[in-house]
């Protein structure tokens, strides 16, 4: 059965989800018209789509760190930090990469081996494995919106037993939580299950319950073209919006030259709106999130600081409805508490200051933002054409064919044939377009901004400059010069 | 003399960019590589250099559980009948931020015979790879590049 | 006698000299010719003038801590530590506070307790006391030039000794290093004694010794509108050029919103260099520097990576010449030399990051060039009228006129009665104008400015106001929001 | 019921920000104040204290040489004859980030009766001020505003 943009009939939805919640024991503890209630029940402040929507009204950026540990009451001790210590807006809970690839069973030795050695041994919060009641038991426990965050191909059950869990929002999609995340998923699968996901949302919100959805913006986090994360959100957001879900946040990972980054952040916004609009879907609520740098980070913690307070700048210069917080331990692995709320403080400082200021629209972000238009235009309207107006059929034989590539991605159905590398002023431009639909004159731009770059280095523009380009951050420079 | 490396990032994990700027590295230095990219499992590194009697194994493992992933490497190595191949390990092998030093001492013991650090260079582990294959080094003028 | 902008002629210099030089026992190591011989063979990426030319070539910026504790040995193992852990590319010295106010004998005090306690009780390096063979053991200690810091009134023994000691830059100058550094001297005074430091580098010039100059740009550090450094800075380089200072670095402090912060750096060096080829200075050479932020730092030291950051982003996207750096410990004491060298390498990775990127010229800074253009040359064109023409006299009539009046100084011969305050976008603006020469147009757009933000803070723009923003960056805001 | 207090910043110090502030907070507050400003040296703040009948002297010193200003104060208001006078000490009163329980300990075995950490709002000295003078509290209905 191809996977296409349908809303999935009920009865369809209604029959999956048993095997769904069949796939773990505590899938029994799901039980629908329970869940609504309890949402009904959720005060307004901890609602993830209402805090969003006033942040918009008041022009202000939320902060929200990254967190999940092994075992519940550890998890909920490191988010009460980080709401109290860490002056949080939203709070996350990250869940463990065995439960993102739904092995429940690892998970479980896992959490066992992290009792025993009173350590967390997990990189995130297996939710399955904890079931419903645990997850309320989280966000209960807190006084602000509890967001899951993952980077799971197929999270049927997880969405299933988060959101009953009393979460409000739910991270991922069908090629945002594969590409970056997977080697094996085709984008078929991983489409149809995050249909479902979103129809769950859907569900709910037939119900009269709002849960936000937010594409995961930064894919591989390692110099992604504005245009290929734009393009992703906006084909996310209109299989989610297809489904029933109505509130979206789309997000992108802070590139780090200033002009780009906040061309990158309003487009995304504008375009998301324009193609939801397009297809109907004017309702649809857009917020938008700015993820500090995602690519590799300095080992030295104080130079750390300086990477997530630039990060936080174009969050707030860009007027971001949320940013997304990295710690000074990121380079070296899972923040203590400490760290993370330290990350969010050195955010709040930056945001606040900041608060008040926006980037002027110079003439330098007016061509930026056309540029940007015009590529993520040219992916969205060749991937609806090769889909025959389906954006699903479309994307899954766009990434096939490579007019929707992403850089350095994990996995086998992403052509990765597209190579991104700096301009001389550290804008990501592409190295190699691989099958990307652009236009001559797009391309024509793409050249001559890198090989600007090439006569002032003194080199070919080469792999060896991407990787030069990659390392740089971590090397204390945003362009990898060579050495 | 064209030494054989298997390359992989074990478990779950996909952190697939060290991955490939480590294979482009280890290729221009003229090694043979099989690089098995991310999500390899125990056996699957195992069969590999078996089937390619390979010098060496290296594993990757970024994303934190590297620890759970790792047990019991080396002794499925001796079953296998590879018991004495040369095995390394690096990226950010345990979960959050941890003196070297101990991570190191549990890699060692768990049969590793190198381990990295976070942030190592691939011509760190190259160095040490001519080193332990009796390769000459490229600053002394031999090497394969 | 009044003190005019004439150069001191070179028997009044040398009769003068004989009397500062016996000030205090060290005096007598000074040896001008063997001194100039000494800085012949200074190597030339140990000299402040080379290396800051160079940056400015490189169109890069250079970092520079604040550091001096009470002992040579210990003085020197912090230069190092910061040159090797901090990758400082200047180093400072600054001046405790006793040497500050010529109190060497409290000084002295100082330094017995401080070898005794094994802890510098002292809050700077005591050069006097030191003498010139300690300066020159701190300077061939370290690979990279160093700079006198401090903020003496009567700076002309200090200059003599680390002059000869092998500094090869001096900051400091009549007003700056008195209006805000002191309570009960004349600014008749000095001027004077600064038109001798001066004439001192002038005469190292003349034997082709160039030492640089920098005027404190910073003053009180607390809120003050870039027309006010901006004046005494132009003041004082013209007083330093007439003495035959021939390399001169004018500062600015962070104000915090940053187009008033780029459009007041690049003003800083337009404006000086208009008036210094008025003057017919035209082969005096002038540098930039920025003070990362100078109020009072928040208590907590993530939050404070975030101010220090901010300060480096602001130094590098208006292309400082040099920026001079905060540390984590700003709130709470001088800082360890791990704190400080961790200020820098946060500064380092920002400053780095942004090397390839500066603030475009949007209209915004465009019209705040020319607003901050327009008030700096009423105030110098007024203290050119009240002193008949001559710069010296001027300032000290204009001082005295309130023509120029630096707000929260502790000067006696500082009118005090202009109150700074921000705007809704927290750009610094002039709450009450005092004496201040600007016509009715200047003032109307300072009154809108302000009376918007009162509008919006539904109350009247008063004291208060300004006491929630000398507040505000050490609670986390730029602008002092009523709470 | 108008309380008089000294208010300075002791030694060579000139860091008016604060002090300006604190003769604002302290004249709402209803106090009679004498600031001195800065720089003001131990004879000063005792002279004044003297001739103004004061109830209490505020020193700040912000710039690190607190201890050294300080010491002898309190032996230099008993040879005046205030050797009972209320004093209380505030700002950054020693060089470098010091735990603050070690600052209070010096300041007070110097004879101080209060100690403040760097960072301290006017209010919290007033709140002190009140009870240590005997004054009403704002809260409790009291007080001179
Ligand atoms: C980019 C990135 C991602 C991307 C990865 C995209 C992709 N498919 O590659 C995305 C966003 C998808 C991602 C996801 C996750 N990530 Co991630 N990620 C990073 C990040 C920021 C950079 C990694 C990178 O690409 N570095 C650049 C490359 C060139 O360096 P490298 O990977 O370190 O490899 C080099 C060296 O380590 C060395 N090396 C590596 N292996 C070996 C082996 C040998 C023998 C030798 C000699 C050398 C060597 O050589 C390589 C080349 O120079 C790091 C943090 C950091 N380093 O700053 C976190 C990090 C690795 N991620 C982390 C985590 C936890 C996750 C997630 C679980 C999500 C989460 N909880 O936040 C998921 C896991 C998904 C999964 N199942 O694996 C943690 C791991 C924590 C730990 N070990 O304690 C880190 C450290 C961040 C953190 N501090 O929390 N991540
Ligand atoms: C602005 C500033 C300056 C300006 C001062 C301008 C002026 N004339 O006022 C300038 C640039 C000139 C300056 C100079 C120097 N400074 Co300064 N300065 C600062 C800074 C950044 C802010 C001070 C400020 O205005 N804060 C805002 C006001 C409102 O707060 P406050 O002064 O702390 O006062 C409040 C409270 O402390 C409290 N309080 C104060 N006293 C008392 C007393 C009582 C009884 C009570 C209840 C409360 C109380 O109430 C006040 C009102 O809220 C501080 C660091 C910081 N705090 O971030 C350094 C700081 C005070 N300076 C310092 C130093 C060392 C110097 C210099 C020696 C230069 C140098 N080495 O860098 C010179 C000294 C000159 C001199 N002789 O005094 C150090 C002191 C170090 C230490 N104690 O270990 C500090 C802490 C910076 C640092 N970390 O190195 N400085």
């Amino acid at each position: 059965m191809e996977t296409t943009d349908k809303k999935i009939p009920m009865d369809q939805f209604l029959e999956t989800r048993k095997e769904v919640l069949a796939q773990w024991p505590t899938g029994a503890e799901v039980d629908f018209r329970e869940a609504v209630e309890y949402h009904h029940g959720i005060p307004v402040n901890k609602r993830f789509p209402e805090c969003l929507r006033k942040a918009d009204e008041n022009g202000s950026t939320l902060l929200q760190p990254r967190a999940g540990v092994a075992l519940v009451n550890e998890h909920i001790e490191l988010l009460r930090y980080l709401e109290e210590h860490g002056q949080a807006d939203l709070l996350p809970t990250t869940i463990d990469s065995y439960t993102r690839h739904n092995r429940y069973g690892e998970a479980q030795t896992g959490i066992e081996e992290s009792r025993r050695e009173n350590r967390s041994l997990l990189n995130g919060f297996p939710a399955v494995n904890h079931g419903v009641a645990a997850c309320r038991k989280v966000s209960e426990s807190v006084g602000i919106p509890v967001q899951v965050r993952h980077g799971t191909p197929d999270a049927r059950l997880l969405a299933e037993i988060t959101i009953a869990g009393g979460f409000t929002s739910f991270e991922g999609g069908g090629i945002s939580y594969n590409i970056p995340y997977a080697k094996n998923n085709p984008l078929e699968k991983t489409i149809r299950d995050w249909q479902y996901a979103d129809r769950l949302a859907g569900y709910y919100a037939e119900n009269g319950v709002v849960i936000n959805r937010e594409p995961f913006g930064p894919l591989t986090g390692t110099l992604i073209p504005p245009c290929i994360s734009h393009a992703v959100a906006i084909i996310e957001s209109l299989l989610a919006a297809k489904q029933g879900a109505g509130d979206i946040t789309v997000g992108y990972g802070q590139g780090g030259n200033l002009t780009q980054d906040v061309s990158a952040m309003y487009t995304l916004k504008e375009l998301t709106r324009e193609y939801l609009d397009r297809f109907g879907f004017n309702d649809v609520r857009v917020s938008t999130v700015l993820h500090q740098w995602m690519g590799g980070f300095p080992e030295d913690e104080s130079k750390a600081y300086g990477v997530i307070s630039w990060g936080a700048a174009a969050a707030a210069l860009s007027k971001a409805t949320k940013v997304i917080v990295k710690s000074p331990h990121e380079s070296q692995g899972i923040p203590t508490k400490e760290a993370n709320a330290a990350g969010l403080r050195t955010t709040r400082q930056v945001i606040d200051m900041l608060r008040e200021q926006r980037m002027p629209m110079t003439d330098e972000v007016r061509t930026e933002m056309e540029i940007i238009g015009r590529e993520t235009r040219s992916i969205i309207e060749a991937i609806l054409k090769i889909g025959e107006g389906d954006i699903a059929a479309g994307a899954i034989r766009g990434f096939e064919a490579g007019l929707i590539d992403v850089p350095f991605a994990p996995s086998r159905y992403n052509r990765g044939k597209v190579l991104p590398v700096r301009d001389d002023d550290g804008a990501i431009r592409f190295l190699d377009f691989g099958q990307l639909p652009f236009g001559d004159d797009i391309k024509a731009f793409h050249n001559d901004m890198v090989a600007i770059r090439g006569r002032n280095e003194r080199r070919k523009p080469n792999f060896q400059m991407v990787i030069d380009d990659i390392y740089a951050i971590s090397k204390g420079r945003l362009v990898g010069r060579p050495r | 003399m064209n030494k054989t490396l298997v390359l992989g990032v074990i478990g779950a994990d996909v952190h697939s960019v060290g991955n490939k700027i480590l294979e482009y590295a280890l290729n221009l230095e003229g090694f043979n590589v099989v690089n098995l990219g991310v999500m390899v499992s125990q056996q699957e590194f195992i069969d590999a250099a078996v089937e390619t009697a390979a010098d060496a194994i290296l594993v990757s493992s970024l994303y934190g559980h590297g620890e759970l992933d790792c047990k019991g490497l080396r002794e499925k190595c001796e079953e296998a009948g590879i018991g004495n191949i040369l095995m390394y390990a690096g990226g950010n092998l345990v979960v959050g931020k941890t003196p070297f030093e101990e991570v190191e001492k549990r890699f060692l013991d768990m049969g590793f015979d190198r381990v990295f650090p976070p942030g190592t260079l691939p011509q760190t582990g190259i160095d040490f790879l001519r080193k332990d294959l009796g390769l000459a080094n490229i600053s002394d003028g031999g090497g394969s590049l």
